[in-house]
């Protein structure tokens, strides 16, 4: 995958990102295994991802 | 006083339950008559160039994407045809019939889920602009001023959010909080389906009782659209319903039919 | 008390309109809206393949042609995405608004023309199933039942006939109507023209105010939209209001505009 | 025009019909004056037309 690599917001690691990534994508740090979500493509920003307010099955 | 929800999915015959409706109106019975419309919405949003997308939550839940465009869509169909096409048929035979979505009067509300995280070809994402949710509270001041002014109130998608906002919400839980709210006994729910079926779609594996506390057992059996409708069944149990019937919306007399039994009956 | 006309051709700002409201039921005003949609409506029938008809009576009056399909059409647009739509705006600006059709609670009833004489191309044709009436009655009972519980209601055609079938009404003269039944003193008509124009479309040859008695010369003035427009005005003087505002609903603080005179203003 | 004939209900007299005449048209019968209505082309049948209820001017 020649995809993009991003920073990990919380430890700095490389996170490798899918060629065609797309906004909003949840990706999983591989150092600290943080849930990261692709905030915007350009400039490529990455940040925690949200809980789910999972109000389905609760 | 018992509450009706009518499915949207294709095959129900509005007339067979507008007939019933009226019957037990004219025999002095209280309703609220809830209705969705997910068929029509989807040819609609066809023709109208912006197909219907259903995303999958992480937990596996599916659900219509509602973006802002698909919201006008689903408030022409629900809120414009089904719902005053109900009217219609009702105000026909002589049931004094107002229809009304959860926005008017802040009737159905609830809080909009600013971010949910779904799962497209296996790969996981944030949607930040879906207006969806779930009612947690229903204004029975309006709905107990419209029943004791002797009309029946006939109550549609979308809710509000706190923030004033339209959102999509499932209809028979919508029904179910509905139920609760307003002390009712009975919810009955009529689809396409003549219940709840052991081995869907083969409908003489129709599961004629369930008692109240074993419903759990049955989320394994229910397919899609009927797990929601399961949901909607535990929420009301929970809040103090007695009685829930899944029945069939598509024979005659499916209403009274429901009410004496025929259908599943949770209880 | 006083009502609101919105009307639905292109160019009105709704946003501007409901911060005008707002303003107004927070100072403690009371009022009913009532709002039109068809410009959508023809945007929404293209769409949909059934696109818009307009028929020519043999007394030279124009109206939708008004077939089943188009109602249904009709009721999405004006009852579903209008109706919601201005109820949305109001309720996520603090006022409780109550959105309703002339079915719901047969809130407008009146004769359906079961026989309508129309003429195409210079032939001379008998319709019968066109789907148009006139507002005969208006259930000002369930009116004031919300207007006293502190809901601003948001009505929008269709009405109802007598024999309980949707009916498609003209939406001023439907203002007009609820107005006199109502005993209000005022009806705002709110359009995308600053009001009545002597020389349509010059903006600048707009007529400020004209006295009551002697609003039929003008009739002859008035464009097409605006004849019915006007026909509604002498209804609503004829049955007792004592001021009608047409007023331009493009622009900021339409409604206070109107009200302190900003329009043709007719009393 | 070598259209349709069709008969006065009120005189008998012959009424002709445009050739691409439509249910629903009204024709007046050359002889007596009365305002007909096709009723329907297939059978062909005429009868009077009915008053417009003309509610939007009075």
């Amino acid at each position: 995958m020649s995809g993009k690599i991003a920073e990990c917001p919380e430890c700095a690691a490389n996170v490798a990102l899918p060629a065609d990534v797309m906004e909003g994508e949840i990706v999983q740090c591989p150092e600290c295994g943080l849930e990261l979500e692709v905030l915007s493509l350009n400039p490529l920003s990455l940040a925690q991802a949200p809980e789910e307010e999972e109000d389905w099955g609760e | 006083m018992f509450i009706l929800k009518i499915g949207g999915s294709t095959g129900i015959n509005y007339d067979f339950i507008a007939d019933d409706i009226a019957a037990l109106v004219q025999a002095g019975e209280k309703m609220v008559v809830v209705h969705g419309g997910s068929a029509l919405t989807n040819e609609v949003a066809e023709k109208l160039g912006h197909p219907p997308q259903f995303v999958t939550s992480v937990s596996g839940y599916t659900s219509r994407r509602t973006d802002r465009r698909t919201l006008e869509i689903f408030e022409m169909v629900y809120c414009g045809q089904m719902n005053k096409g109900l009217v219609e048929k009702l105000q026909s035979r002589g049931v004094n019939a107002v229809g009304l979505s959860g926005l008017d009067g802040r009737l159905w509300e609830g809080k909009r889920k600013a971010v949910i995280k779904i799962v497209q070809n296996g790969r996981r994402r944030v949607l930040r602009d879906d207006f969806t949710g779930k009612v947690e509270r229903v204004n029975t001041d309006l709905l107990n001023l419209l029943l004791s002014a002797g009309y029946v109130p006939v109550l549609t998608p979308p809710a509000i959010s706190y923030d004033g906002e339209a959102i999509n919400v499932d209809g028979d839980r919508a029904a179910a909080a509905t139920a609760i709210a307003l002390g009712a006994e009975t919810l009955v729910i009529l689809s396409n389906v003549p219940g709840l079926l052991e081995k869907f779609p083969d409908e003489s594996t129709l599961i004629r009782h369930i008692p109240a506390q074993s419903l759990d057992k049955f989320m394994a059996v229910a397919q899609d659209r009927m797990k929601k409708k399961v949901m909607g069944a535990q929420e009301a149990l929970a809040g103090g319903l007695t009685r829930i019937v899944f029945a069939d919306g598509r024979v005659e007399n499916p209403v009274r039919g429901a009410l004496n039994g025929a259908g599943t009956v949770i209880e």
